[in-house]
């Protein structure tokens, strides 16, 4: 049927190939409407109230914990893009130059938080509790031989800190919309390699086939201006993992 | 740029017009009576009932302490009953509403414990029963102090109503963080912002002279 | 020739509305009233008559609206019981205290006039309250207007009044509902002599008319001389003087009762005072202070006063002093000064004449006393 | 014998006043103010000596306060000038006005207390805006509140006082720095009459002391009797009458001076009034109105009155009335009966009669009128 | 899952104490002299000066009207002159105290309005010069107003602190809305909410007890 395609998303630089989407469905007689949302679980809740068809904000790991705490039945239909994350700093050129007791900032979202950890342990800088995931906080570091000092920062604020801390977790299309510093000049990244970190289409069971939700995708992975439009924002440092 | 924000600024001054408008509306209505019994109920108050008064100011305090975003959350399944939705402006309006009745209860409610002993004694006198005490006497008395109060509340929305986007509802402070706090552009973020202080010195500015006609006659 | 001092019963005497119905207005029974631990009232028992106009008098402090807010429930008692119309105060609930009070119209020593009403507003809200409809409170509020005389600040707001118009603003609205009982805290204080007049006529009147109880805190003594069929006075939290007021006034027996009443006109003038002497001397006048208290219900007779006064010595002046008439009881007094023919310096004889003279005074007077000598 | 009426001025007299310096101490020229369109001043022209005790009064809302409002500047005027010890108060700028005020006491109508303070940081305040040293302020505060009465209130806050008490709070604060000038807007009018006698002591002794100039409302005449040197009479925003106290009181000539002495000494009792006849008929006492206006400086002849009214008739009873001594002079009504010797049912010879009684009484008074017949 | 959580629980609430403490001596410090500038220089006041009045009520306006997200990044190089860094408790007391001066200098301004005129004038009267009657008559008499504004500010400060998270300075809101709401942690969500009701009903009962001790001597 044609009644309007609600498609929610947390705000991010995400949303401007979003529109772009949505501007070519509606060229294909494809009402849709997107939906932005500035919180990380309103998007579900929307989507289980039904007020929204599909969200896109969250991977997998997300996903998954959402459902189990909150108690939603979605799935996953789809993958979007990978965005690549990465460890910045205006202060020192590689990670043995961090002094005693540098500050270190990471997001302090549920979605990203971890990955920074994650980054952290990669790097050489701390050890995590022995199967950590993305779910990983500051309450899971087992070893911390520089004694860093770990901050949590909203995820654009990241971009704003690069002046106070030592190192921090950045995204690059945040970096690059600051203009704080070159987004390719992060000392480490979080390669776009791993999958799990993909942006899902995630919607309720019973929609699964829903006609509309998979001519939107198909709009969004096929359409060369979406791509032009996550190139601007992204630059080299995203994927996509369709 | 214009030509493409046009419509985007004034969608967003209409949505924030409408949370505002609405939720002020309801925080008015539901506040002042909330106020009321907050002060009557008091020890010393006309309806004195402190165990009444403890638990309503504990309430009150609860949905004082939570943060604005939890309350939110907590509060979809009331606002779904309610507006039949959780997104967009209407499902704003829910827990803004709910945040400002009780902070537009404490405003009040100082304005109203300021009322005369004398002016409810003089009613009381005259056989005045308890609910035109509070008709004729706290609330004309109090009314410059709740209008004033009912400035800084309105106020205080616009600044919440920022928060909407929580539920995708829109509106200028939105705006203003999506845009520029969340992608850097400037120059949308001082666009909205100048519409912002607009809209607040309009309310303030209203507010201030619709006090100072009261006070002019009244002293 | 008529007499003149038949003392015909005002009709809003105690004897008249006593024949209406015999129960009392308004009962204090052993009231004692503490704020922290100051005792603002003590032991006090007084009776209002149905109909009466009752004046409370005494020094600032003593209690008086402390006592008058008792009775509409203002203020409740630390111990002892009022009752009004029979009903004990403090026994009432909510309900039982709207009723009592509807009945019952006060004039606030402050005003207490509501800021965000206008005159109209605020003299009609008794009415409003109590559920009249809207055509008869706007004819009894613009009678009442008319009649204080603010007709012209009908829709004035209390700020832009002066004192006496918040004064007459809050007479209004005590009236506005035909209240049983009236309780007035100093109700003409910040109105000038005439005003005060015209109100206390309106009261007279009204209390004439409809058997009006009037309990009336005041300062002027003048006011609990024409209104007021008793009085009581307050000293300290207690009563320490009570009854009509031809007899408290004519023979005030306390101590508080008597400084009260040494207003100017009661008091020796100061220019008479500073020349005073004790001893009589050699063309001197004596100086006499002639007091009428009205217990004989004798009109003060001037000729016989003069002749006794004048018979054995010369000139008569009337130096000061008066006479007023308290519930049809001339009374009052009047400082004489009769000239003394001198039989010379010698002072036995000048001490003889004096008595000669006071003694013919007394014939006339209800007491004689020699103030001294000018 | 020594005469009593010897005009002795009082040493709070203008002349006195003015040798110390012979400026005026408040002018008031042209003076007009509007209240949005109502006119609360109309052209008002006034001065005030120095050193002396100047009353106002006037009907409830004539523009009393509003004029004496002008004075320190709390209330500009539409028109006009005031002038204070010879300067333009208009003309001030902030640091001139505040330095006048602190040369002036006011007394408020409505006391104006601070209700956060407790009584003796109310009176001390105007000592410590001004830098008085604390020792200083604290043995000033606590002479006043000795003074008014007030030393077990001292650390009262102003909502635990009775009218009254608050009433002398406001004079204590009002003389605490010694100032040159007082006002006082109705500063008795919620005190006793024997409290009200102190206060007026008070200022009587630091006008006479240290030649304190008070500019005073009441509506209490006895006050302007008691203390003032001068009087202004202000009917709708317009002085109708000013003079010496003895002289207005005396001979009133405005109807709204006439109304505002019409106080019940003065008036007919209501029930001689009743039974008052205009004709003369068999046995009838005749009701006169003997008059002294003080401009003869003649002491009331009693003697005299009672021979010339009993000479003819029979009886002569005083009814009703009073003398007082204002500033010296001895003025007052006397309401007198006299028994009429009948001559039968005769009008014509009743009337000459009458007209002899009448005649026989000018003699000895101002002014005599026959009232009717009881 | 406690021994883990507590010391958290008692960084949180040491974060918020100081930053809502702190933030909230500068909101009264600064807060009070706003109020009484603006109160003052309104048209018939003691320092009448319309065009100071309308100006600083435009400054102020645009602090109120600014989404305290943005301000917070806005005065970002103010914070970083001020204490040194842009992150961490000290750095959210700068656009916390910033936010919360405006906030209850209006608040405070509503009581001060509502000073009889005729104790002014009383003041005036006895020669008081401006800032006596600032200081003997408007701010005691409007005392009872202003600690109930106070508090109303302290509390909604409380509320504004969890959004300092943003500049990572903790503190219970942050912590509330980060573990307990983004994570889904209920019981780290309930626990720190309840601590948050403990503390704004202690600072409301405290306020209370305060100002009803005021008003019972004064009235
Ligand atoms: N602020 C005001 N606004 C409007 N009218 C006013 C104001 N103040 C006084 N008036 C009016 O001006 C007139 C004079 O007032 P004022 O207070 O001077 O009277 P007053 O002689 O002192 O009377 P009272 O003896 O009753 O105190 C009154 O009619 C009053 O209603
Ligand atoms: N709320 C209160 N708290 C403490 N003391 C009080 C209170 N109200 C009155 N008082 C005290 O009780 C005494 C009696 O007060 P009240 O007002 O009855 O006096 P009053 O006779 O009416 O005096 P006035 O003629 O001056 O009005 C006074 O000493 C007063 O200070
Ligand atoms: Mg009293
Ligand atoms: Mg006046």
């Amino acid at each position: 049927d044609n009644a309007t395609l609600k498609i929610g998303t947390a705000t991010s630089p995400q949303i401007d190939a979003l529109k772009v989407a949505v501007r070519e469905a509606k060229e294909q007689g494809l009402d849709v409407k997107l939906i932005e949302f500035t919180d990380w679980n309103t998007p579900n809740a929307a989507l289980a109230n039904k007020d929204i068809d599909v969200n896109y904000f969250q991977h997998i790991p997300f996903l998954e914990n959402a459902k189990k705490q909150g108690g939603y039945n979605f799935v996953a239909i789809a993958p979007g893009t990978i965005m690549k994350i990465g460890l910045y700093s205006k202060k020192v050129k590689s990670f043995d130059q961090l002094k005693d007791g540098a500050t270190v900032a990471i997001a302090n979202d549920p979605v990203n938080g971890g990955r920074g950890l994650l980054l952290l342990q990669r790097a050489g800088l701390i050890k995590l509790k022995p199967g950590a995931d993305y779910r990983a906080t500051t309450l899971d570091i087992v070893d911390n031989p520089k004694h860093l000092k770990i901050v949590q920062l909203e995820a654009s604020q990241l971009a704003r800190s690069l002046d106070d801390v030592d190192l921090a977790q950045g995204y690059p299309s945040f970096i690059k919309l600051a203009g704080t510093a070159d987004p390719n000049s992060a000392l480490l990244f979080d390669g776009v390699e791993n999958k799990l970190f993909a942006i899902q289409w995630v919607v309720r069971p019973e929609s699964v086939n829903d006609p509309r939700i998979r001519k939107f995708i198909t709009i969004y992975q096929q359409s060369p201006a979406v791509r032009a439009a996550l190139d601007k924002a992204f630059g080299t440092l995203y994927a996509v993992a369709w | 740029m214009f030509e493409i924000w046009l419509p985007e600024f004034i969608d967003a001054i209409r949505d924030t017009v409408v949370m505002v408008g609405v939720s002020a509306l309801v925080a008015l209505l539901a506040g002042i009576p909330l106020a009321l019994v907050l002060v009557t109920t008091t020890r010393g108050g006309i309806f004195e009932r402190p165990a009444v008064n403890s638990t309503l100011g504990s309430l009150v305090n609860v949905f004082r302490s939570t943060p604005f975003i939890i309350l939110l959350v907590a509060l979809l399944p009331l606002t779904r009953l309610i507006v039949g939705t959780t997104i967009g402006v209407w499902a704003a309006i829910v827990p803004l509403s709910i945040a400002a009745i009780p902070f537009f209860a404490r405003i009040a409610e100082v304005s109203l414990r300021e009322v005369d002993r004398g002016l409810i004694e003089a009613a009381q006198a005259m056989g005045a029963e308890r609910r035109h005490i509070i008709w004729h006497v706290l609330l004309p008395e109090a009314l410059p102090g709740i209008l004033g109060g009912f400035t800084i509340t309105v106020v205080a929305m616009i600044g919440s109503s920022a928060m909407a986007g929580a539920v995708g509802a829109g509106g200028l402070g939105d705006l203003a963080i999506r845009y520029g706090y969340q992608r850097f552009d400037t120059t949308v973020m001082v666009t909205v912002i100048v519409l912002l202080i607009v809209l607040v010195s309009a309310v303030q500015w209203g507010g201030d002279r619709l006090v100072r006609r009261i006070t002019q006659r009244t002293g | 020739m008529a007499d003149l001092i038949i003392d015909e019963p005002r009709l809003s005497d105690t004897s008249l509305a006593a024949d209406r119905n015999d129960a009392k207005s308004v009962v204090f029974e052993g009231i004692g009233k503490l704020f922290g631990d100051a005792a603002a009232l003590k032991n006090v028992d007084l009776s209002v008559a149905r109909g009466e106009v009752f004046g409370i008098i005494g020094r600032s402090g003593a209690g008086k609206s402390t006592l008058l807010r008792l009775v509409n429930g203002l203020e409740k008692p630390s111990s002892g019981e009022v009752r009004v119309n029979g009903v004990s105060v403090g026994g009432l609930d909510e309900r039982g205290l709207v009723a009592l009070r509807r009945r019952i119209g006060m004039v606030f020593q402050h005003f207490n006039l509501l800021s965000a009403k206008t005159v109209r507003e605020n003299i009609a809200l008794p009415l409003k309250i109590a559920g009249v409809n809207k055509r008869d409170i706007d004819a009894k509020v613009d009678a009442l207007l008319e009649l204080v005389g603010l007709s012209a600040k009908r829709d004035a707001y209390p700020r832009s009044l002066s004192g006496g118009q918040k004064q007459r603003v809050g007479i209004a609205r005590a009236l506005v509902h035909d209240p049983d009982l009236l309780l007035c805290d100093e109700a003409t204080s910040a109105l000038d002599p005439e005003t005060t007049q015209q109100i206390l006529a309106l009261l007279r009147d009204i209390n004439r008319r409809l058997g009006l109880t009037v309990l009336l805190i005041t300062h002027e003594m003048a006011v609990i001389r024409e209104v007021c069929d008793s009085v009581a006075v307050i000293e300290a939290g207690e009563v320490v003087e009570t009854g009509p007021v031809w007899r408290v006034f004519g023979d005030p027996h306390h101590a508080a009762t008597q400084a009260l009443l040494r207003t100017p006109v009661h008091d020796l003038p100061p220019d008479l005072a500073a020349r005073l002497a004790a001893a009589p001397q050699d063309n001197a006048d004596v100086l006499l202070d002639v007091r009428y208290t009205g217990e004989s219900k004798q009109e003060p007779d001037l000729g016989a006063l003069a002749v006794a006064l004048g018979a054995l010595g010369g000139r008569v002046n009337f130096v000061h002093g008066g006479i007023d008439r308290i519930q049809g009881h001339a009374q009052g007094r009047l400082v004489v000064s009769a000239q003394l023919r001198a039989s010379g310096s010698n002072g036995a004889g000048l001490r003889a004449h004096v008595e000669a003279l006071v003694a013919g005074a007394r014939r006339h007077a209800d007491k004689v006393e020699v103030l001294g000598y000018v």
